[in-house]
């Protein structure tokens, strides 16, 4: 088991043409990834090392059966493509792109809901990786083998450094869940969480935040709850000032709100354990895992 | 992006916004020459994003040519909590019956705008949340239903506005979100929004936060500039591509990708270190990406010690060695950097940097290890 | 039993200070229905012979404990009146109004039922009378009495017409339910047809169709699929000419399409009787009942 | 309301959908102004209507003055399948390389807008949708979310335009989208569309459907007209606010409620009879409005019978009875009534009528007994 991708991912690629879409795209279908095909207007007939391109996701959909897209378009095509994907009877959509527009975003988020037919995660993410079945996205797959902890993380290479941590302690991953950094994620901290709590491989579950939004404060409250399995979490931002975007669109202290501190103690106050650092993170793994198998 | 008051009410004016006729001026000149033109009284106002202007000297009423020029002289060039004051607005004075408060606010937890609406208005409204929240009315609109008449109604029936203003108040508000969702602001916010003694609605002050990802279809805003807002060392940053903010401290810091960038910061912060910058060197970056951060990094003259943390995903640690070296070639930096590379290629980028035998580069293999070189450097520098 | 209306309505009208609103609003309390609020903006705190008026429905809904909507105002107003009830959380919304916008209907439909939170009947209908137990509009009571004949109607006075043959004839009604003339109504045949399936109290469903669109021919194939309860209809309009609009909005012949004699046939096909004459109607009422009880 | 193709057009124009240049023209001196503006050669157009035109001699190509002349002369006055025509069009004359069909129709059933698009444009498109219901491309547009790039992609690879003219085809049904929600329309389409051999796109007729009831809100379109299509009895019923179509037969109808007037026609027709008119006289109709509606009913010259089919509900009987007493004292109809009085104060209204006793009046209980008499009576006149 593993949540959201797996050998049962018929994978289709918005933007399979571009540089980015066709090295990353060809990169997944190495690691075993069903890669079936892939859209670009214009290009339909032709193909990818193999993987056919259509102009639209219904033919996709409709001669290659596709049941998960990634998004690798340029920002101001990536509202179009999610939206698309979803009206093609796409399931699960992972978009990739980073920088679209936070009035598409949202607009994309409402539409997807208001429908509930398909799930969106990020965009401005790294992707899903479930080790041992599908990658779908741009984690470095080589890091990371199968196992229990199911990792779900709003920021990339943070993710490889706690996910590397963790398998330096001898941890491997059920699914690694990047949701991305953006104002609205499609999916957030909670969406996921409860994916792993059905998930009887996952033992373990390891939330990365960071600084802006509530999503923390609301995964707090959920894991209260509703989730049996322990969780470990990790806050990025303790010494961000008030005021500055760090990096990411949804990275950001506002006033009083969206501080680590805050997010930490929200955790805390309902018994997850919240790591200082990465290396605390896998510590604090080790020592709960140690506990919950006995 | 962060708009002055000007270019918000500018914005406002263009979506039936009503606010009071002004101009925008540079120099003592055109600030009397608007003021002739816009007549007496009227208001001088300096332009930066910052909020109790008024109380440090920052808006002056001019009663005749002579104040108006008075204060545009004493206003221009001054300093207001760190801003200096480079453009002016100046426009007809008004009187004022009632203030209130208006905004809509890109809701990131509800994932809808927020609207909002008090009688409270002309104070810090952060102040009134804490201290009174039932003051302020919220109603979150469904952004693909948008702003509804009934929305308007409620919130000003909830807000407790005057009864003679209901409607007006309530139709200010649907143009504010009109201009919200047109424009792709993240913040619109009039505060005070003001009932005149003839009973007219108006925006006094305009507070607007357009979203950067979105500039491209709005070429116009896209031109907007602050110059009292800019730094240096951002500016140089955002013409390479590079997501930097700049910090107090004195350890210079790249990463690539903002999660692992604010761990890092927090880490060297931990270890007793204060970091002079955030700086994301991005995915992928290939080693001229990496010498312009470098660059980008030094150009901040507080900065005595540097620090790499680097996890290879994307990136190859090969790339960022190579940048580096490039760096050190172009700039010969006369600070201690401290290098950690880890995953893709990152034997291949150690070997290439001890080949390269650079003065006062150190390389660690965890990023708790690295943090306290850095910090111990910087304080031995 | 009955079908939306009933005992446990509490009634408030949005336009309750209108001279048509008044009116009615107090025929409806005559008759015994629960009439507790009404709303007309700016004029909060006054009240329409003993019943409160509020500025909103949020205020109604809160202090009154309002559960259905009438909506008495002008067509410029109705959309926002009705969208204004949903999101007071108002289950059933009544819209008595005639010439609202198309596009406001269709952005109301919409958006009522992707929120699916509440039920709209109309716009541009006579009500809906369970008789001996409330009465919401505009059906003139008088006529009708308490039985086992579900009425579901696209017109108004043809269904006072028909419901009089049936009273002539012995029936009495369980509910009648106008659903509206107009292009985009909120409910249509099936969905209250589906209501009178489910009720115990229904021992016969007549429904009254007229020209244009298609909903009695998706009725026929609903009918035939899902309800066991026998159908007896009437449609109004075999002599219409093309392109000629007959009074109601929806009503109208386009090409070969919404003809009467179409919908008869269809209904027909599956087993349900069509009257050509409102007094037919009442004659295959009784034979029907008369079949069905044995 | 359904427009003219140039008032169809000119509302293309301003929501950017591609037209030929045209002028409007009500005499053959403003066809040849315009035409010598517009320059050769060019399409003189009749506006009216209906389908067909073309090949009825309602659309030539004039190729100089003398010829602009000649056809606005031909035209203008022209009867087409029973529309006079009052007006004309003239437009450059435009090359075609391909015509295409396209459409947005307000869906009643799948209530959401239905776009359509068809390589087989320039021919009757409900042919095409019998014969070859392929060759049309159909896609519904959620109207919360609106018209998408996607939308417009997806229908012109399904209809099979040309691989080079795929994104302006997608742009201008995003354009068609826009108008036909703007101007909140119930139909807009264009037929042909045509593709010029310079790979231009543009909308050579127009086809558009106005709703009536949310004219208010456009106050242009509200002042549009068309003399050719308006019947004198219908105009005169519109001003009094009454419900009315004009229909073949010689027997007046006059009820209340839609659903009830259309019964009532079909009864009347099944009892062997020809209904002149549809006449819903609406809900709590008072006197005053059923003396206006007999005098619009006979003021159609065929009728020889009237019918009165009353269902009181909110309408009282007896208010019916003293409307069809008004209008006897100011008509003095010669025409026998049939009228049946039930429901809301049927005792009232009966005895009112026996006590006025009108010439030629006769009541009967029952809608199949009255409709039964007044055929009867049609028929013996």
């Amino acid at each position: 088991m593993a949540i959201l991708v797996d050998r049962n991912t018929r994978l289709c690629t918005s933007g399979i043409t571009g540089r980015e879409g066709t090295f990353h795209t060809l990169r997944n279908r190495d690691y075993g990834t069903q890669v079936v095909a892939g859209v670009t207007p214009g290009k339909g007939g032709q193909d990818v090392d193999g993987i056919p391109v259509f102009n639209t996701f219904h033919e996709a959909v409709a001669e290659q059966g596709a049941n998960t897209a990634m998004i690798f378009v340029p920002p101001r095509f990536a509202a179009d493509s999610i939206l698309e994907a979803e009206d093609a009877g796409i399931e699960l959509v992972i978009a990739i792109t980073e920088g679209i527009p936070a009035h598409d975003e949202l607009r994309v988020y409402n539409i997807l809901r208001k429908n509930g037919r398909a799930r969106l995660i990020g965009p401005n993410c790294p992707g899903i990786l479930s080790p041992g079945k599908a990658n779908v996205g741009i984690i470095p797959a080589a890091f990371f083998r199968e196992g229990n902890v199911g990792v779900v993380s709003r920021s990339g290479t943070l993710t490889y450094q706690i996910g590397n941590e963790l398998a330096q302690s001898g941890f491997g991953n059920s699914s690694i869940v990047g949701i991305g950094g953006d104002p609205v994620p499609g999916s957030d901290f909670i969406d996921v969480i409860a994916l792993f709590e059905r998930d009887p491989e996952t033992e373990l579950i390891v939330m990365c935040g960071e600084i802006g939004g509530d999503a923390e404060e609301r995964a707090a409250e959920y894991i209260a709850a509703h989730v049996s399995k322990p969780v470990v979490a990790y806050i990025a931002g303790f010494t961000a000032p008030p005021g500055k975007t760090m990096g990411h669109a949804g990275a950001i202290v506002s006033g009083s709100k969206g501080t680590a501190a805050a997010k930490a103690q929200a955790l805390e106050a309902r018994g997850v354990k919240v790591g200082r650092t990465p290396t605390q993170v896998a510590e604090l793994a080790m020592a709960t895992l140690g506990a919950a198998s006995t | 992006m962060d708009l002055l008051e000007y270019q918000g009410k500018q914005l406002f004016a263009r979506h039936g916004v009503p606010v009071p006729a002004g101009q925008p001026a540079r120099t003592v000149q055109e600030a009397v020459a608007a003021a002739e033109q816009i007549g007496y009284p009227c208001a001088v106002k300096a332009q930066v994003q910052i909020g109790g202007r008024g109380k440090l000297g920052g808006i002056r009423i001019a009663r005749d040519a002579a104040e108006a020029r008075a204060h545009a002289e004493a206003i221009l060039g001054m300093d207001i909590r760190g801003l200096t004051v480079y453009e002016l607005w100046i426009e007809g004075a008004s009187e004022i019956a009632a203030e209130y408060y208006a905004s809509v606010v890109f809701d990131r937890s509800a994932k809808a705008p927020l609207v909002m609406l008090s009688t409270k208005g002309g104070m810090d409204i952060e102040q009134v949340a804490d201290e009174s929240p039932e003051a302020i009315a919220r109603l979150h609109v469904d952004p693909l239903l948008g702003f509804q008449d009934f929305h308007g109604r409620r919130l000003a029936y909830e807000a407790g506005v005057d009864d003679d203003v209901v409607r007006p108040v309530g139709a200010m508000l649907a143009k504010l979100y009109e201009a919200f969702v047109a424009e792709e602001a993240t913040l619109v916010e009039v505060n005070p929004l003001i009932i005149t003694p003839d009973r007219q609605v108006k925006a006094l002050d305009a507070k607007v936060t357009l979203d950067g990802n979105a500039l491209y279809r709005h070429p116009d805003n896209a031109q907007l500039r602050d110059r009292s807002a800019e730094d240096p060392q951002e500016q140089m940053a955002k013409e390479r591509g590079l997501t930097y903010v700049k910090l107090d401290g004195n350890i210079g810091i790249l990463g690539n990708g903002a999660g692992l960038v604010m761990s890092t910061l927090d880490v060297v912060k931990g270890a007793g270190g204060e970091p002079a910058n955030f700086l994301d060197a991005g995915g992928g970056s290939k080693a001229e990406a990496i010498a312009q951060a470098v660059e980008v990094i030094l150009s901040n003259q507080s900065v005595e010690a540097v620090l790499f943390n680097i996890f290879g995903g994307i990136t190859r640690c090969d790339e960022v060695a190579r940048g580096l070296i490039e760096a050190f070639e172009q700039i010969k930096p006369t600070v201690p950097f401290v290098v950690r590379l880890d995953g893709t290629n990152d034997v291949e980028g150690r070997e290439l940097l001890a080949q390269a035998a650079l003065p006062n580069v150190y390389t660690e293999s965890t990023m708790d290890a690295a943090a306290a070189r850095v910090v111990e450097l910087a304080a031995g520098s």
